[in-house]
C-alpha cells in the first residue's frame, strides 16, 4: 500500500476534525463531536466507496466507466421499487422485502453494466460514450417509471407512494459494554467515550459491507487468481490472451461485478439511508466516486480513504454551520457556506497535482482489445 | 436491405395514418368549456411537495367544477414563459403557476392575455396589482412559528434543529426564521440549529435528501431531539433521517404524514401551507367571475399529531391552539420580515 | 526419419484476412529435439502460421497434428495443453508484474499436486518462486522471481518468456524473432540455451529473417514467401545468398554499394553530454563525438545503453543535464525540437508509429507533420491545402510510397511504406544532418535496401548522418566511422574498415578497448 | 485521438462531410433516430399512451409554428456553443466535463459587465462597445477557468476529467456566493439570487419582433463554421488535432505540446463561456442562479452524437433542442412524462455510437466508423 498517500489523507481528515473541535469544543465534549463527524463521514463515504470500488473493478480490467452515476441511480430506483413491491403488493415483512430490494438493486447495476460491457467490449464503442449513454438512460428510465407507477392514478400503486418497508436498521456492536466493563475494572467512568465508540462502530449493513468490501476487494485484486487475471487483462490484454485467459469474459465479468457494486451504492441511498426515491437523487455522487477512484490510484484502500476525505469535508461543513455562532471573528470566512463548500474540491485538485505521487492508471484502461 | 424497405414502408404508412389518430384536445376557446392549466417550477408534478399540492387543488376543480385540467412540467427556467403561453394560446381560462421563481414571467404574460386569470403560488404581488393576476401567498413564518413553539415544548434536551433547502427562496426562509422565533417565544434558552443547504449549488438545494438526512443526524448527535425539515426533497430527507434516528420529526407544506409514510410513526406535526384549498378557492372565484387581483392569503397552520397524539401532553395541545388563535387574530406577531433583509 | 518422429505437423493451413491471403496451403512439420528455422521476410506469413499453431488465430482450412494425432487448437489454452509454448517477438509480459506473477498468470495453481478450480484461489507466490528457481537452475537461466519485469533488461525478459513456456511443461517451443533485441554475446547465450533445451527433449521452431543465425544454430530451414512455403534447405548445404534469394524471390545485394567517403567539416559536435532519466540517474554520461559532412557515423550498442536517450537529447525531445550540442555552427543544447529542426536536422525516429507519424492522419498530413507552418504549406495562420496536396503527390512519387491515395490514413500502410513516408518527409527539406535511429527495424528486405541506398546517397551529397542501430550488420555496412555505446558512455570510436565484428561485439558487451 | 479512424479517400472537413452525406452514411444516424423513436413509442404504448399523439406533439412543439421554431433555436443556441466547446477539447485529446462551470462563470462576468460597467464609468456605452466587452470578457472568464485544468494537465499531470469536475463544483459555489452576496440585485423588491438586469446597450437584439430567437443563434452557427475553419484550415488547428491524435508525434513535430494543451482547454472554455454570455445578453438579460444547470452535461452527449465535428454538433444540437422544446407540447397534449425524452436521447446516442447494431438490424453493409476519443486516463 501507498503509505505516503494514506498518511496524507489521514492528515487532512485530522485537520478538518481538529478545526471543528477547536471551535465547537466549548459547547460539547470533543469525543461527541468526533463521533458525530465520524458518523456523517461514514454515511457520506459509503456510496462513494462503493461507487469507487465499482470503478476499480471495471478499470482494473481495462474498461473506463463514467456510467457509475447512472448505475447507482437506476439501482436506487429499482431496488426501492422491488422492496416496495414485496412489502405492499405481496405483503412481505420489512427485512425480506429489503433484502429482495437489495438483490434487485445489485442486479440492476449489473444489468446496466452488462450494457456498458456490450458496448465497450463487444462493439468496441468508445467507452466514454457507453458511460454517457448509461447516465442519460438511467435518468430517463427512472424518472419515467417513477411517474408512471407512483403518480398516475391507474398504476398498480394507485397513484401514490405506498407505505414501504422502511430501511435497514443499525447493527448494534456492544463495544460500549466492553469498554465500560474495562473502565469499571480500572475504577474510572468512561461511558461517554464508550457510547461514542459504539455509535461509530454500530452501522447499518450496507455501510458495514462497504468497508468489508474494501478489504475483500484488496485481497481479491492482489492475492487471488481472479485479481491477477483481472489486472493482467487491464494492463496487457494480449499477454493475458496468450496464456489462455479469456479477455472478453474477464472484462464482462468485472464490469458486471462493478455494476453490482454500484448497485449496492444505489441501494444504500433508498434502502438504508432514507426510505424513498427521488429523481436525480444521486446528485453527481457517481462522478465524485470516479474522482475518489483516481485519487486513490485505482486501489481499494486508496479509494476508500479518498471517499472518507469527501465524507469528512461534508461533516466539517455541516458542523461548522451548526457551530456558526462559535466561530471566532478572525475566522469568519468559515461562516460562509459557499467558501467552506469549496474545500473538498480544492483539496482534491491539490492532491491530483502529484504532491503525493503520480497516479498511474492500468495501461490498457479504456482501450478495446483487438486480437 | 429488404428488411430496411419493410420498415420504411411501415413508417410511411404510419405517417399517413397518423393525422387520423392524432391527439384530440377539448376546445378551450369555447365559452362553455372551463380549462385550468398548471405550470410547475423546475421540478416534478409528483414532488410530494408544493407542485403536487397545487395540482391536487386543480384536480379538485376538475371533479367539483367540471374543469378541463392539464399540467406542464418545466424542465428549464427559460421555458417558464413558453409553458405559460402554451396554455394561454390554447384558450385556457385559468393558469396556475407554481413557485416564487415563475413570478416575473407570470406578471409579464398577464397583459398579453387579459382574458386569462393567473394564479401565482408563492408570488407576492408587492410590485403592484395586475387585474388578472392573483398571488397566492402564505404566512409561512406563522406556520414555522407554530411548529417552532411545538418543538420547544416537546424537546427534552433543550435543543431543536431545522434543515432547509435554501435561504434564497423567501417562503423557505420565512419557515426557518418563523421556526426560530416560535422556539424562542416558548423558551429563549432553547438552542435552535438552523442549516440551509447551499453548499453544492442551486440545482441540488431542493433535491438532496441524502444531505438532509446527514445534517439531521448530525444535529441529533449534537443533542437535538426535534427536527423540522423544510425545502423539497432535501427537507424530506431530513424528516426521514430524523424519524429513523428516533427524534421527533416535523414536516412541511402539506401534512407529510401522508406523503412520507416511513417517517409517519415519528412525525410530530407538519408546518402546513394549505395550498390545495387555496388553489381551489381561487379557481372557483375565477369561475364565478369574482377573481381577486393582488395578493390572496392562503391559510397556514400545523398538522394533527396523528400517531404521536398520545405523546403530546394536553397542556401543549392547549398552548398550540392558543398560539394559533393569537397569530390568526394578530395579537401575536412573529416579527419575521417578509424577505431576508 | 519416419513420420513417428514428427512431434508437430501442419497440413494445408490456409488463413485469409480481408484483402490478404496470409497463409496459402502451408505445410510445416517439426521433428523431436530439432531446431527448425522458419525463414521469411516481414509479411511472409510466418507469424500468422505460428499464431495459428498457438491458437491466437484459427485457420480457415488445414489440419494440425501432434505426435501424429489430429488435434483442434482454437485457443492458446488448447495449444498450451498440447505442450506448445511461444515466445513472442513483442514480449507478452506485463511490465508492472513480478517475474513470478507473469509466469504464474493463467497457470496459477499448476505447481500444486492437484490444480484448484476456484477463481478466488490464493496465489502461492512463495511456492511458485521456488519452482521458478528450480527451473532456472535446471536450464541455466538465471533469474530472480521477485523482480519487476519492467525493470529488467530485455535479454532477461526473454528468459522470463522462455521459463514461462517451460513452466507450462512445453515441449514444443516457438521462438518468434528472438534475437532482434540482443547483443551478439546475448545471441550466443540464447543459442546455447536453445541447444540445451533440445538436449532435454524440447523441439524448437525458430522464426527469423537473419540468415547468419539460421545457418549457425538450426537443423533444418523452411522458407516462406507471400503466404506460401517456397522451399526448404539443409543449413549444412546452403549459404546466405541462396537463402536470401529464396526469401525475396530475386537476387539481393547483401552489401550496400558505396564509395569511400569524403568527409568535410564538422556538422554536429557533441561535447560532454549528460542526460538523466525519470529517476534522475545518468543514462548518457559525458558523451563526446562529432559528425562530419559527408560521412556516416554509426552508433553501435545493445539496446538500452543510452542510445535512445542520446538521440532524444540531440533532437530536443529530452532535456539535457550538462554538456553542449552544436549543429551546423549553432548551439542547440536544450533547444526545443523545432529550433533544432530548423537548424537543418532530419530525424527518423526509433518508434515510427509513436513519434514519426500520426496514424489517424492521412498520408498527406503526415508528409508535412513538422513543416506545416512553413511556406508554402501555410500562409499566415491558414493551411494551404493545395500546396499540401501537391507536396504529397510529389513525395509519394519520388519516394515510391505504395498507397492507394494521399488521403488514406497512415495506419493503413505497411510498415515499410510508413517508414518511407517519414523518410520522404525528412529528406524533402534542405538538411545538414540526418539522425536515423533504427531506420530499418521490422522492415522487409526491399525496404531495407531502399533506405540504405537513401542514406548513402545523402552522405554522398555532403550531409552528415548519425546512424543508430542495434543491427551490427547494418552499422558495419553503412558507417564510415563507428562509435560504440555501453552504459551511457561512448567506449570507442573507430574507422569502420579498421575494426572487426568480434571486436565491436566485445566493446558492446563492456570490455574495455584499452 | 478524436480523429475518425476511417477517413476513406475523400478530403476531410466540411467538403468531406458533404461528400460523406452524399455517399449516404447519414442513413445510419437517421435510422438510429428512427429506431430510438420506435422503441420510445413502444414504451409509451406500454404505459397506455398514444405514441403517435406524443410524437405529433413533439413535432408541433418543436417545428410546428414560427414560435415553436424560434423556441427550438433558443434552446439550440447554448447547445451548439457548449457542444462545440466539448468537441474542440475532444479534438485536442481532452475531455472537458467542465463546460458547466465555465459556462456559469462566463455568464456571471457577462452579467456583471452588463449591469455594472456603465455605472462604474459613469457614462452610457455605445452598444457595440458594451456588448463586445460583455461577451468578450465573459468568454475570457470561461477561457481562464478552463485554462487552469489545462495547465494542471500539462504541467503536473493532474487529469482534466477530475479537475474539471472539481472545478464545476467550485464554480457553482463561487456563483452562489457572488449572486447571494456582492452581485445580488440590490433592488429592495428582489429576493432571488440574481444580478440586476443588464443595460440595454449590452443586449443582443431579437432576430424578429415578437419572437425570442435572437442574434445569438446566428452567432452560434457562425462560430461553428469558425471552429471548423480553425480546426481544419489553420496551423493552430493542425497543432490541436495533432496533440489530440498523438502527443508524442506532436512533440517530435516541434509542436509545443504543453502550451497547446493549455490553449485547447482555454479555447474550449472560451466557447463554453460564450454559451453563458449569449444566454445572458440575448435571452435572460441577467444571471439568475442555476439557469444553466445541466447544459455542460447535455453538451457532452451532443458532442458525442455529432461525432465531434462542428457540422455534426449543429445538427445534434438542433435535434436535442427540438426534443427538449417539443417535450412541453408533447406533455401538454398527452401528459406523457418528459423523461421519455431522456430515454429516447440515450437510445439515439447508443445507436449512433454502436452503429453495428443498426447495421445488423437493417442489414446495411459497410464498415463501421469508429470514433476514438479517449485513451483511458493517459496519466
Amino acid at each position: 500500500m501507498d503509505w505516503k498517500r494514506f498518511g496524507f489523507i489521514a492528515l487532512i481528515i485530522a485537520v478538518l476534525f481538529t478545526i471543528v473541535v477547536l471551535i465547537g469544543g466549548k459547547s460539547q465534549p470533543a469525543i461527541l463531536i468526533i463521533s458525530s463527524m465520524l458518523g456523517t463521514t461514514i454515511a457520506v463515504a459509503t456510496p462513494l466507496t462503493l461507487g469507487a470500488l465499482s470503478g476499480i473493478y471495471c478499470e482494473r480490467s481495462g474498461v473506463v466507466n463514467i456510467g457509475i452515476e447512472g448505475m447507482m441511480l437506476a439501482a436506487a430506483f429499482f431496488g426501492w421499487l422491488g422492496a416496495i413491491y414485496m412489502s405492499s403488493i405481496f405483503g412481505f415483512q420489512a427485512l425480506p422485502s429489503l433484502l429482495v430490494g437489495l438483490l434487485i438493486a445489485m442486479l440492476t447495476g449489473g444489468l446496466f453494466a452488462a450494457l456498458h460491457a456490450l458496448l465497450s467490449v463487444t462493439f468496441k464503442v468508445d467507452q466514454i460514450i457507453g458511460g454517457t449513454v448509461i447516465n442519460i438512460l438511467a435518468v430517463g428510465v427512472t424518472g419515467f417509471l417513477n411517474r408512471q407507477l407512483f403518480f398516475e392514478k391507474g398504476s398498480i400503486f394507485g397513484g401514490q407512494v405506498p407505505h414501504g418497508p422502511g430501511t435497514f436498521t443499525t447493527i448494534y456492536i456492544p463495544i460500549d459494554k466492553a469498554v465500560n466493563g474495562l473502565c469499571g475494572l480500572l475504577g474510572s467512568d468512561c461511558s461517554v467515550a464508550a457510547k461514542a465508540a459504539s455509535d461509530v462502530l454500530s452501522q447499518k449493513p450496507i455501510a458495514m459491507a462497504a468497508v468489508l468490501l474494501v478489504v475483500v476487494s484488496h485481497y481479491i485484486l492482489f492475492n487471488t487468481r481472479w485479481g491477477l487475471r483481472t489486472r493482467a487483462v487491464g494492463e496487457h490484454p494480449k499477454a493475458a490472451d496468450t496464456v489462455g485467459i479469456n479477455v472478453t469474459f474477464m472484462r464482462y465479468a468485472n464490469v458486471i461485478i462493478g455494476g453490482a457494486l454500484a448497485g449496492l451504492g444505489g441501494a444504500y441511498m433508498t434502502l438504508e439511508s432514507i426510505a424513498s426515491f427521488e429523481p436525480l437523487m444521486t446528485n453527481g455522487r457517481g462522478f465524485i466516486a470516479l474522482a475518489a477512484m483516481i485519487f486513490g490510484n485505482w486501489t481499494p484502500f486508496g479509494a476508500w480513504s479518498a471517499a472518507l476525505v469527501f465524507g469528512a469535508s461534508q461533516a466539517f461543513q455541516i458542523k461548522l454551520q451548526l457551530f456558526r455562532e462559535l466561530i471566532p471573528a478572525q475566522w469568519s470566512f468559515l461562516q460562509n457556506a459557499y467558501v467552506v463548500g469549496m474545500v473538498p474540491y480544492l483539496l482534491t485538485m491539490l492532491i491530483l497535482t502529484g504532491i503525493i505521487g503520480k497516479n498511474i492508471p492500468p495501461a490498457a484502461d479504456g482501450v478495446a482489445y483487438e486480437k | 436491405m429488404k428488411k430496411l424497405y419493410l420498415v420504411l414502408t411501415v413508417l410511411v404508412l404510419a405517417a399517413l395514418v397518423l393525422p387520423a389518430c392524432g391527439p384530440t384536445t377539448p376546445d378551450c376557446t369555447k365559452e362553455e368549456v372551463f380549462c385550468v392549466g398548471l405550470v410547475t417550477d423546475v421540478g416534478k408534478i409528483d414532488d410530494k411537495s408544493f407542485n403536487q399540492s397545487a395540482w391536487e387543488g386543480v384536480k379538485q376543480a376538475e371533479s367539483e367544477l367540471g374543469a378541463i385540467v392539464q399540467y406542464i412540467e418545466t424542465t428549464d427556467a427559460k421555458d417558464y414563459a413558453k409553458n405559460i403561453a402554451t396554455f394561454a394560446d390554447e384558450g385556457y381560462d385559468v393558469i396556475v403557476t407554481v413557485g416564487f421563481n415563475l413570478g416575473v414571467d407570470t406578471r409579464a404574460a398577464a397583459p398579453t392575455y387579459p382574458n386569462v386569470k393567473f394564479i401565482g403560488i408563492d408570488q407576492d404581488q408587492f410590485e403592484g396589482t395586475i387585474d388578472n393576476v392573483s398571488g397566492l401567498v402564505f404566512p409561512e413564518d406563522q406556520a414555522g412559528f407554530l411548529v417552532g413553539a411545538l418543538a420547544a415544548m416537546m424537546t427534552e434536551t433543550g435543543k431543536v434543529g431545522g434543515v432547509f433547502g435554501t435561504d434564497a427562496v423567501p417562503p423557505v426562509w420565512r419557515f426557518g426564521e418563523g421556526y426560530r422565533a416560535g422556539a424562542a417565544y416558548i423558551d429563549p434558552a432553547v438552542e435552535v440549529f438552523v442549516v440551509y443547504h447551499s453548499d453544492v449549488g442551486f440545482d441540488k438545494t431542493f433535491t438532496d435528501p441524502e444531505w438532509g438526512a446527514a445534517t439531521a443526524k448530525s444535529m441529533i448527535d449534537q443533542g437535538a431531539d426535534v427536527i423540522f425539515g423544510g425545502g423539497g426533497k432535501t427537507g424530506n430527507g431530513a424528516v426521514e433521517g430524523a424519524a429513523q434516528a428516533g427524534a421527533y420529526a416535523i414536516g412541511v407544506d402539506s401534512d407529510q404524514y401522508y406523503t412520507l409514510p416511513n417517517a409517519a410513526p415519528r412525525l410530530l406535526s407538519s408546518a402546513m401551507k394549505l395550498i390545495t384549498p387555496g388553489v381551489f378557492d381561487l379557481i372557483k372565484l375565477a369561475k364565478d367571475g369574482s377573481f381577486p387581483a393582488g395578493n390572496f392569503y392562503g391559510d397556514a397552520g400545523y398538522a394533527p399529531y396523528h400517531d404521536l397524539d398520545s405523546m403530546v401532553p394536553a397542556e401543549v395541545k392547549a398552548k398550540m391552539e392558543e398560539i394559533a388563535a393569537a397569530l390568526l387574530d394578530g395579537s401575536l406577531k412573529t416579527n419575521v420580515p417578509p424577505v431576508k433583509p | 526419419m519416419t513420420e513417428n518422429n514428427l512431434v508437430l505437423q501442419a497440413k494445408g493451413i490456409t488463413k485469409k484476412f480481408p484483402g490478404v491471403l496470409a497463409n496459402d496451403h502451408v505445410d510445416f512439420d517439426l521433428r523431436a529435439g530439432e531446431i527448425h528455422a522458419l525463414l521469411g521476410e516481414n509479411g511472409a506469413g510466418k507469424s500468422t502460421l505460428m499464431n495459428i499453431l498457438y491458437g491466437l488465430y484459427n485457420q480457415d482450412e488445414g489440419e494440425i497434428f501432434i505426435n501424429g494425432k489430429p488435434i483442434n487448437i482454437s485457443t492458446p489454452n488448447d495449444a498450451i495443453g498440447h505442450g506448445i509454448g511461444m515466445v513472442h517477438q513483442h514480449f507478452m509480459l506485463i511490465p508492472v508484474f513480478t517475474v513470478a506473477e507473469n509466469i504464474m498468470l493463467g497457470a496459477e495453481t499448476l505447481h500444486r499436486e492437484k490444480e484448484a478450480k476456484s477463481p478466488l484461489v490464493k496465489l502461492d507466490r512463495r511456492e511458485v518462486a521456488q519452482r521458478i528457481k528450480e527451473l532456472s537452475q535446471q536450464y541455466g537461466l538465471d533469474i530472480n522471481p521477485n523482480a519487476i519485469v519492467g525493470e529488467l533488461p530485455v535479454g532477461i525478459q526473454q528468459r522470463v518468456e522462455i521459463i514461462k513456456a517451460l513452466y507450462r511443461n512445453a515441449n514444443i517451443l516457438i521462438l518468434d524473432e528472438p534475437s532482434a533485441v540482443l547483443t551478439p554475446q546475448e545471441v550466443e547465450d540464447l543459442f546455447r540455451i536453445m541447444r540445451e533445451l533440445t538436449r532435454r527433449g524440447v523441439s524448437i521452431i525458430f522464426i527469423t529473417h537473419k540468415l547468419k543465425e539460421v545457418l549457425a544454430v538450426t537443423d533444418r530451414i523452411t522458407v516462406m514467401r507471400s503466404g506460401r512455403v517456397v522451399g526448404s534447405a539443409d543449413p549444412k548445404q546452403t549459404n546466405q545468398q541462396e537463402l536470401a534469394s529464396m526469401m525475396v524471390g530475386r537476387e539481393v545485394l547483401l552489401r550496400v554499394k558505396k564509395e569511400a567517403s569524403n568527409p568535410g567539416e564538422d556538422v554536429l559536435q557533441v561535447d560532454n553530454l549528460h542526460v538523466r532519466d525519470l529517476r534522475n540517474l545518468d543514462v548518457v554520461s559525458g558523451v563526446s563525438f562529432d559528425v562530419r559532412k559527408g560521412e556516416v557515423l554509426g552508433i553501435a550498442g545493445v539496446q538500452g545503453n543510452g542510445q535512445t536517450e542520446l538521440v532524444e537529447a540531440l533532437t530536443g525531445l529530452r532535456p539535457t543535464k550538462e554538456g553542449r550540442v552544436t549543429l551546423a555552427g549553432k548551439d542547440v543544447t536544450g533547444k526545443p525540437p523545432r529550433t533544432i529542426t530548423e537548424a537543418g536536422l532530419a530525424h527518423i525516429p526509433e518508434d515510427r508509429q509513436r513519434h514519426g507519424l500520426v496514424l489517424s492522419y492521412p498520408v498527406a498530413d503526415n508528409m508535412i507533420l513538422n513543416t506545416y507552418y512553413l511556406s508554402p504549406f501555410a500562409k499566415g495562420i491558414t493551411i494551404q491545402q493545395k500546396a499540401v496536396d501537391d507536396q504529397a503527390q510529389r513525395l509519394i512519387k519520388n519516394f515510391d510510397v505504395r498507397t492507394p491515395s494521399a488521403y488514406v490514413t497512415a495506419s493503413k500502410l505497411s510498415g515499410g511504406n510508413q517508414q518511407k513516408v517519414i523518410v520522404a518527409r525528412e529528406l524533402s527539406r534542405k538538411i545538414n544532418l540526418l539522425i536515423a535511429n533504427q531506420p530499418t527495424r521490422g522492415l522487409d528486405v526491399g525496404s531495407i535496401e531502399y533506405i540504405h541506398k537513401e542514406i548513402i546517397s545523402l552522405r554522398d551529397q555532403g550531409v552528415g548522418v548519425l546512424l543508430v542501430s542495434a543491427e551490427l550488420d547494418e552499422i558495419m555496412a553503412l558507417s564510415d566511422r563507428i562509435a560504440v555505446m555501453y552504459r551511457g558512455k561512448v567506449v570507442a570510436i573507430v574507422a569502420a574498415d579498421k575494426v572487426s565484428r568480434d571486436q565491436l561485439g566485445l566493446w558492446m558487451a563492456g570490455s574495455n578497448p584499452d | 485521438m478524436p480523429e475518425t479512424e476511417k477517413n476513406n479517400s475523400h478530403p476531410r472537413g466540411f467538403a468531406g462531410l458533404l461528400k460523406a452525406a452524399a455517399d449516404a452514411p447519414l442513413i445510419i444516424p437517421i435510422l438510429a433516430i428512427l429506431t430510438a423513436m420506435i422503441i420510445g413509442g413502444v414504451i409509451i404504448a406500454l404505459v397506455g399512451g398514444n405514441p403517435f399523439a406524443a410524437y405529433i406533439g413533439l413535432f408541433q412543439g418543436s417545428f410546428g409554428s414560427l414560435k415553436a421554431i424560434s423556441e427550438t433555436a433558443v434552446w439550440a443556441t447554448p447547445y451548439i456553443l457548449a457542444g462545440l466547446a466539448v468537441s474542440l477539447a475532444f479534438k485536442g485529446g481532452l475531455f472537458n466535463i467542465g463546460a458547466e462551470g465555465q459556462l456559469a462563470l462566463g455568464a456571471v462576468m457577462a452579467a456583471w459587465i452588463g449591469y455594472a460597467l456603465p455605472d462604474m464609468l459613469g457614462v452610457s456605452l455605445p452598444k457595440v462597445v458594451h456588448l463586445t466587452l460583455s461577451v468578450g470578457l465573459g468568454m475570457l472568464t470561461g477561457a481562464l477557468w478552463a485554462a487552469i485544468p489545462g495547465w494542471l494537465k500539462a504541467y503536473t499531470g493532474g487529469h482534466e476529467v477530475i479537475n474539471t469536475i472539481m472545478m464545476n463544483y467550485i464554480a457553482l459555489n463561487l456563483t452562489s456566493f457572488l449572486l447571494n452576496g456582492p452581485m445580488k440585485d440590490p433592488n429592495p423588491l428582489n429576493v432571488s439570487a440574481r444580478t440586476p438586469e443588464i443595460a440595454p446597450s449590452a443586449r443582443l437584439s431579437p432576430l424578429f419582433e415578437g419572437l425570442r430567437v435572437h442574434w445569438g443563434f446566428i452567432i452560434a452557427l457562425l462560430i461553428a463554421v469558425l471552429v471548423w475553419w480553425l480546426l481544419w484550415k489553420t496551423t493552430l488547428g493542425f497543432e490541436i488535432r495533432t496533440v489530440g491524435a498523438n502527443p508524442d508525434g506532436a512533440k517530435y513535430a516541434g509542436i509545443n505540446v504543453k502550451r497547446t494543451i493549455v490553449l485547447t482547454m482555454a479555447l474550449s472554455g472560451l466557447l463554453a463561456g460564450m454559451a453563458g454570455t449569449i444566454e445572458v445578453t440575448g435571452l435572460n438579460y441577467r444571471h439568475e442562479l442555476g439557469f444553466s444547470i445541466g447544459y455542460g452535461f447535455d453538451a457532452i452527449a451532443i458532442a458525442l452524437l455529432g461525432k465531434t465535428h462542428p457540422a455534426g454538433v449543429v445538427l445534434a444540437s438542433i435535434l436535442f433542442a427540438a426534443m427538449r422544446n417539443g417535450g412541453t407540447r408533447m406533455q401538454f397534449l398527452t401528459q406523457i412524462p418528459v423523461d421519455i425524452i431522456s430515454v429516447i436521447q440515450a437510445l439515439i446516442l447508443l445507436f449512433v455510437a454502436a452503429d453495428a447494431i443498426i447495421r445488423y438490424v437493417y442489414r446495411i453493409r459497410g464498415s463501421e466508423e469508429k470514433l476514438v476519443l479517449t485513451r483511458g486516463w493517459g496519466g
